[in-house]
C-alpha cells in the first residue's frame, strides 16, 4: 500500500509508466444531492416500499428494485454509530497522492434515517461513544463544491 | 449444440451523446425494458432471472471497480452478476453457454457504455502490451490503419469501395430510430473528409463519442417457448483469439475470424453463409472491416471483399443485407457493438425491425470483435 | 444442474512472491499453465477454451487477456476474460465450469493472475470509483473496511485483541508448511500484538500482503475427466452471491453474503451438518480477523463464538477444524487470482496431494470461496466422489 | 420527528452536474528476463535479436518466452541484421497525450530479414508522402539509449 522507494537500476528490467485517466462522470439522478450540499443540506433517496433512506442516493432500491423518486431532508444532526482512526498514509483517490489522515472517520445515522460517513472534529477516539449526537459543520457557502467534503467535519453537540 | 438457447426479449436505448445522464441510468433503462417485456424479475426459486452477465472494460466506467453498482441497478441484489471484459458479443456467448451448462435457466445480458465521460482512444491504447506496442504509442485506430493499409494494398481494394460501405451504413441508419449518425453521405463526401490515420478518413471511422445500452434475456428452449411467442434461437457460436503483436500476423487475413466462423457455422449447420443467412450484423469499426470481415465470415473469397461491396449483394434488398441497422459506422459505443448486432438480428428474426426489416428473415449472422486490428472475434448464428 | 457433470483434472500455481522481476505478467501466467498442464498430463493442444481472470485496473490494462494469450500458446483458441473486482478469480472459475458443463468444450483452461509488484500505483487505489464517486474522498480500502468489521465484531462478541492475534499465528503456522505461500514469518502472539497499528484493531500483520502470482485449473466434462486422470476433483456445485456495492459500510458494517450463499448451497446439496460433511475449508479472508466471522457464517462455529475455538486450540491442519490449511489469503494474495488459489488448494486437499499441509484423513468434500468488495461471495463445493 | 422532515426538498434544483474524477497510476512495468536480454542487446550493441521456437522453428521478434502457437519454451537467440521490408504503414494525423511524437508521424510493420515475424515501429528519415509498401528498411538508433524499444528512434528506408 506504500509506494516502492527503490527505483529499478536498469530500465530494461523495469520502467515506470505513469498515466492519468480523466473521467467526466455525470451525477445524473444524484445531482440533486450535490445541489443540496451546496445549499448546506443533506438529502437522501427513500424507498417507497420500506421507507429506508440511502446515501449515496440510488436510482433504485437495491432490495426491492423499485425506482426511488422521493427525496427526504436528513437534517443536520445524527447519532454516532462507529469511529476509527487510520494511522498510516493512504492514497487520496481524488488526487492520487499519499496523505495522512489524522481525524477519525465516523459513521452517523442521520435524523432522517440515512447513514453516512464523515470526519470527526474530536480526535480522541476514546471520547467518542456510540449513540452520541453529532452535528455537521459546513464549509463557507462560497467554497462548497457539491461534494461530500463540503461537510468539513462532524462535532459532538 | 446439444440444445438451443432462446432469446426471449431484447432492448436498446437511443444511441446519442448523453453527457448529463448517470451511467447507471442507461443500464437501468435497457434492463428494465427487457424485464418489462417478459415480466421477469430476479427470483431465487427458479421462476425468474437466475444470473446477470455484463460486458465492457472496467476502466471505461471509472477508476477501478466503478461498475460495482451493476448488480443492484438491474435488480440482482444478492445474486449472480458477472462481467466479461470484452465486446458485448462475448457476454451473449457466455450467457448462452451458461444456459447450456444448466447452471442458469434464464439469464439477463446487459451492456452499457458512456464514451462522453472518457477518452476512448486512451482506454483502447491501454489494451496494448506495455513493453513494445504501447510504448510506441500504438492504439486501436493506428492498429486498424496498419491493417487497412495492408489489406487494401495486398488485394487492391479501392477507396471508393470502402466509401460505399460508409454511405450504405448511414443510409441504412436512416431507417433505424435508435441510430446516432444517419446523415445523407455520398462517396465524394467520404473521400473528401479529413484523413485521420492513413488510409482511414474521419468519416470511415466509428463516430464517437456516443452513449447507450443494450439488454437481452436468454432462456433454455423450454422456458423460451413459454416466455414468448416469438423466440429467436442461438444455434451456433464461437470466439477465437489471434496474435497480439501486429507483426506476428499477416494483417491482410483474419485467421481468428475464419476459425470462429467455421466453428459457429458447424454448430449451426451452415454450409453456404451467403445463401443461407437472410441478414447479417457485422461489427465494422472502420470501413475496411466490412469487406475484410466478410471474407473471414466466408461471405466471399479471399481478397474479394471489395467486389462483394460493388456487387450490391449486401445492400438492403440484396442477397444478404449487411447491417440494416447502420451498424457501428452509424455510432455504437465501445464494447457494445457485438451485443447490438445480436439485438438487431433478434429484432429482424422476430419481424420487429420496423423500416429496416428484411422481409421474411429466417437466419441471421451476428459478429463482434475486440482487440487491436481484430484480435478477438466472436460469431453467433441465429434463427427463428 | 442439467448440464454435464464436470471435474477439475489439473491444477497449477506459481510460487507466490512479493516481487517477480524475472518475468513479465504474461510469462508469470505461463508458469502456472505449465504447472497445470503437467499436473493433468495434457499439452496445450488439448485445450480448446481459455478463460482468463484478473483485476484489470491493477494490471494497468483494459483487457489484459489480449497480450497474455500469445504467451500461453493459446492463439487460435476460443475464450474471453472475466473480471469482478475481488471475486474475479472465483467468477473466472465459475465461467470455466460453465463452459465445460455446456458441452461445447472438452478441456477448459482457467488462468488468473495478479502482479502486484507492478501495481503499487494502480488505478483506483484507495477505493476509486467503488463508492460511486460520492464518498470517494474517504480513504476506503480493505483496511478501513475490515477495521470497521472487526471493531463491530469485537463489540458484539467480546473477543480481545489477543484472540485476533491467535488467528494470525494459526495462519502463519499453516503457511510455513505450504511451499507456494508468500509470507512465512514464524509469528508469535506477542509479535502480532506489537505490530504496527494501521487502524484499530487492524495491525499490519492482519492484512493480506501484495503478491505477484498466478494460478490455473483445467476443467473437463465427466467422460473426458475420467479418461484424463485417476484423481478427478468433482465440482459439486457453486453459488454466486454479489450485492454490488449496494450497501456502504456505514449502512451495515457486518454486511456479508457468505452466510446467505452457504445456506443456499447447503440446502441445494442437502448438507445439514457442514462441520461434519465438509472436511477441508479454503475461505477467502482479506484480513485474518475476518476468519472469525467467516467461520460462523459457513457454519463451523456458533454466531460470535468462533474466537473461543481458537482459545481452545481447536483450529489447525490436524485439529478439529481444518480452516485454511494453506495459510489463506493473509499469507498470499494475488488479488484477481486469489480465489483460484483457494480452488487449487481445495482440490489438492480433496486429492490428498497437499503434501506438507494436507489435512489428515479422507477429504470427501472441500469448500472454497472468493470474496470481494463489501460483501461479494462465491462458494464452491468440490468432491472426491460423485 | 423534527422540523426537518417538513422542510421541502422541492426547492433544490436537480439539473445534471458533471464532475471530473481522475484515475492515477504509476505502474512499474517488469520486462522479464527474455525482454531484458532483447532490450539490453539493443541498448549495448545496437543489435536486434529474435528467438527461435524449438518446435515450429519460427523466429519471433519481439521475443517472448513461450511460442504463441505451440507453447514450447524458447531459449535459442538468433542475431538479426535489423534490415527488413515494410509490410504496411500508416500516418497518424490525430493527437493524443500518450503519443511519442507530435503528429503527423508514421508507424510501420517491418518484416525483418531472417525472422518469421515483423515488428511494429515508427518510420522516419523520409518524407511521409514518400513512404511506400515493400520499401527496404533499417533501424536508426538513438545516441542516448536506456534499454527501451524506443532506443530505436525509428526505421528508415535503406540507402
Amino acid at each position: 500500500m506504500v509506494l516502492k522507494k527503490e527505483e529499478p537500476q536498469d530500465p530494461s528490467v523495469a520502467f515506470r509508466y505513469p498515466r492519468v485517466i480523466t473521467y467526466k462522470h455525470s451525477l445524473g439522478y444524484q445531482s440533486k444531492f450535490a445541489h443540496a450540499l451546496k445549499m448546506g443540506r443533506i438529502i437522501a433517496t427513500k424507498c417507497p416500499v420500506d421507507g429506508r433512506c440511502t446515501i449515496p442516493p440510488r436510482i433504485v432500491c437495491p432490495m426491492h428494485h423499485i425506482r426511488q423518486t422521493e427525496w427526504v431532508d436528513q437534517g443536520q444532526r445524527g447519532k454516532l454509530l462507529s469511529a476509527f482512526k487510520i494511522n498510516f498514509p493512504m492514497f487520496d483517490s481524488r488526487t492520487g497522492d499519499l496523505k495522512s489522515w489524522d481525524t477519525p472517520i465516523v459513521s452517523i445515522e442521520l435524523e432522517g434515517g440515512a447513514r453516512m460517513d464523515g470526519w470527526c472534529a474530536e480526535t480522541d477516539t476514546s471520547k467518542l461513544k456510540t449513540g452520541m449526537v453529532l452535528e455537521a459543520v459546513w464549509r463557507p457557502e462560497e467554497e462548497r463544491k457539491g461534494r461530500v467534503d463540503d461537510i468539513l467535519y462532524w462535532k459532538p453537540v | 449444440m446439444a440444445q438451443r438457447v432462446g432469446i426471449v426479449a431484447v432492448a436498446q436505448t437511443k444511441f446519442e451523446e448523453k453527457p448529463g445522464l448517470h451511467i447507471g441510468e442507461l443500464l437501468y433503462q435497457a434492463s428494465r425494458d427487457v424485464m418489462g417485456q417478459t415480466g421477469l424479475e430476479f427470483k431465487d426459486d427458479g421462476t425468474g432471472i437466475d444470473c446477470t452477465i455484463a460486458s465492457g472494460y472496467d476502466l471505461m466506467s471509472g477508476p477501478g471497480g466503478a461498475y460495482m453498482f451493476l448488480g443492484y441497478i438491474v435488480g440482482a441484489w444478492q445474486r449472480e452478476d458477472e462481467r466479461v471484459i470484452e465486446d458485448g458479443s462475448m457476454a451473449v456467448y457466455y450467457g448462452a453457454a451458461q444456459i447450456l451448462s444448466g447452471h442458469a435457466d434464464v439469464a439477463l445480458v446487459v451492456g452499457y457504455s458512456k464514451e462522453t465521460q472518457i477518452d476512448k482512444n486512451l482506454i483502447e491504447c491501454l489494451s496494448m502490451d506495455q513493453i513494445y506496442q504501447r510504448r510506441i504509442g500504438l492504439d486501436f485506430v493506428s492498429a486498424a490503419a496498419l491493417q487497412a493499409m495492408r489489406y487494401t494494398t495486398k488485394y487492391g481494394i479501392t477507396p471508393e469501395q470502402l466509401a460505399k460501405v460508409v454511405v450504405k451504413a448511414r443510409k441504412n441508419a436512416q431507417n433505424n430510430p435508435y441510430a446516432y449518425c444517419c446523415d445523407n453521405l455520398t462517396v465524394k463526401d467520404v473521400l473528401r473528409s479529413t484523413m485521420l490515420c492513413d488510409p482511414i478518413r474521419v468519416q470511415e471511422a466509428k463516430p464517437t463519442p456516443v452513449d447507450g445500452a443494450c439488454a437481452l434475456i436468454l432462456a433454455t428452449e423450454d422456458k423460451a417457448k413459454k416466455l414468448t411467442k416469438k423466440p429467436v434461437w442461438i444455434t451456433g457460436m464461437s470466439s477465437c483469439y489471434d496474435h497480439h503483436e501486429l507483426g506476428y500476423r499477416d494483417l491482410a487475413n483474419c485467421n481468428a475470424l475464419v476459425t470462429a466462423a467455421s466453428k459457429a457455422y458447424k454448430m449451426g449447420g451452415i454450409t453456404n453463409p451467403l445463401k443461407e443467412f437472410d441478414v447479417a450484423e457485422i461489427s465494422e469499426h472502420y470501413s475496411y472491416q466490412e469487406p475484410l470481415w466478410s471474407e473471414g465470415l466466408g461471405l466471399c473469397g479471399k481478397g474479394e471483399g471489395g467486389k462483394l461491396i460493388d456487387s450490391g449483394k449486401t445492400e438492403m434488398g440484396g442477397e444478404l443485407p449487411v447491417n440494416p441497422s447502420g451498424g457501428v459506422l452509424s455510432g455504437i459505443p465501445h464494447c457494445l457493438a457485438g451485443m447490438h448486432s445480436v439485438v438487431e438480428c433478434a429484432l429482424q428474426l422476430r419481424g420487429e425491425a420496423g423500416k429496416r426489416q428484411v422481409k421474411g428473415a429466417k437466419k441471421a449472422l451476428a459478429h463482434g470483435v475486440d482487440g487491436p486490428a481484430g484480435q478477438l472475434h466472436c460469431v453467433i448464428t441465429l434463427e427463428n | 444442474m442439467t448440464g454435464e457433470r464436470i471435474a477439475i483434472v489439473g491444477v497449477g500455481q506459481t510460487v507466490h512472491k512479493s516481487k517477480r522481476p524475472d518475468v513479465n505478467t504474461a510469462e508469470m501466467c505461463a508458469e502456472a499453465v505449465e504447472a497445470a498442464l503437467a499436473d493433468a498430463q495434457l499439452t496445450i493442444k488439448d485445450i480448446d477454451c481459455v478463460i482468463l481472470g484478473s483485476f484489470e485496473p491493477a494490471d494497468g490494462y483494459s483487457g489484459p487477456d489480449k497480450f497474455i494469450i500469445p504467451e500461453l500458446g493459446c492463439v487460435g483458441k476460443a475464450g474471453f476474460e472475466m473480471q469482478n473486482v475481488g471475486t474475479t478469480g472465483a467468477v473466472a472459475c465459475a465461467t470455466a465450469f460453465n463452459m465445460a458443463a455446456s458441452g461445447l468444450f472438452e478441456n477448459v483452461l482457467c488462468v488468473a493472475w495478479q502482479k502486484m509488484d507492478e501495481a503499487a500505483g494502480a488505478f483506483g487505489r484507495g477505493g476509486g470509483g467503488a463508492n460511486e464517486y460520492w464518498l470517494g474522498q474517504f480513504p476506503m480500502s480493505a483496511i478501513t473496511n475490515f477495521a470497521r468489521r472487526t471493531y463491530d465484531y469485537m463489540t458484539r462478541s467480546g473477543c480481545t485483541e489477543e484472540h485476533l492475534a491467535m488467528v494470525r499465528v494459526k495462519q502463519d503456522q499453516c503457511a510455513q508448511r505450504n511451499k507456494y505461500a508468500q509470507l512465512k514469518l514464524r509469528l508469535t502472539i506477542e509479535k502480532v500484538m506489537n505490530d504496527f497499528l494501521l487502524a484499530w484493531p487492524i495491525r499490519r500483520l492482519h492484512m493480506c500482503p501484495t503478491t505477484a502470482g498466478s494460478a490455473a485449473i483445467i476443467v473437463c466434462p465427466e467422460k473426458r475427466a475420467k479418461k484424463v486422470t485417476k484423481k478427478p476433483v468433482w465440482v459439486e456445485d457453486w453459488f454466486t452471491c454479489h450485492q454490488g456495492g449496494a450497501l456502504t459500510m456505514a449502512e451495515d458494517p457486518q454486511a456479508s453474503t457468505l452466510g446467505y450463499a452457504c445456506k443456499k448451497i447447503y440446502k441445494r446439496r442437502g448438507i445439514t451438518n457442514p462441520k461434519k460433511e465438509i472436511q477441508a475449508w479454503e475461505v477467502y479472508e482479506p484480513a485474518s480477523t475476518a476468519e472469525l466471522r467467516w467461520m460462523e457464517e459457513v457454519g463451523v462455529a456458533e454466531d460470535y463464538k468462533a474466537w473461543k475455538l481458537f482459545e481452545q486450540g481447536k483450529v489447525g491442519i490436524e485439529k478439529e477444524i481444518p480452516f485454511n490449511p494453506s495459510g489463506g489469503v493473509t499469507a498470499t494474495n494475488p488479488i484477481g487470482c486469489t480465489p483460484v488459489v483457494r480452488v487449487v488448494e481445495a482440490s489438492l486437499q480433496v486429492r490428498g496431494d497437499a503434501e506438507e499441509h494436507q489435512v489428515p484423513g479422507t477429504i470427501n468434500r472441500a469448500l472454497a470461496t472468493g470474496y470481494g468488495g463489501q460483501g461479494e461471495n462465491v462458494v464452491f463445493l468440490l468432491k472426491k466422489t460423485l | 420527528m423534527t422540523h426537518h422532515d417538513k422542510k421541502s426538498v422541492a426547492d433544490i434544483p436537480n439539473d445534471p452536474i458533471v464532475v471530473e474524477v481522475q484515475g492515477h497510476s504509476n505502474f512499474l512495468v517488469t520486462v522479464g528476463n527474455t525482454g531484458n536480454k532483447f532490450l539490453t542487446e539493443i541498448r549495448d550493441n545496437k543489435t536486434l535479436m529474435g528467438i527461435k521456437c524449438p518446435g515450429c522453428k519460427k523466429i519471433y521478434i519481439p521475443p517472448r518466452t513461450h511460442c504463441p502457437t505451440c507453447f514450447a519454451r524458447m531459449s535459442e537467440w538468433v542475431k538479426l541484421s535489423g534490415k527488413g521490408t515494410l509490410e504496411t504503414f500508416t500516418i497518424v494525423r490525430y493527437a493524443e497525450p500518450y503519443m511519442p511524437k507530435e503528429p503527423p508521424y508514421a508507424y510501420g510493420v517491418i518484416k525483418l530479414d531472417g525472422a518469421s515475424t515483423g515488428i511494429v515501429h515508427l518510420i522516419g528519415g523520409v518524407d511521409l508522402n514518400k513512404i511506400k509498401v515493400s520499401m527496404k528498411m533499417e533501424p536508426v538508433f538513438k545516441e542516448q539509449r536506456e534499454g527501451s524499444i524506443l532506443d530505436i528512434e525509428y526505421f528508415e528506408p535503406s540507402a
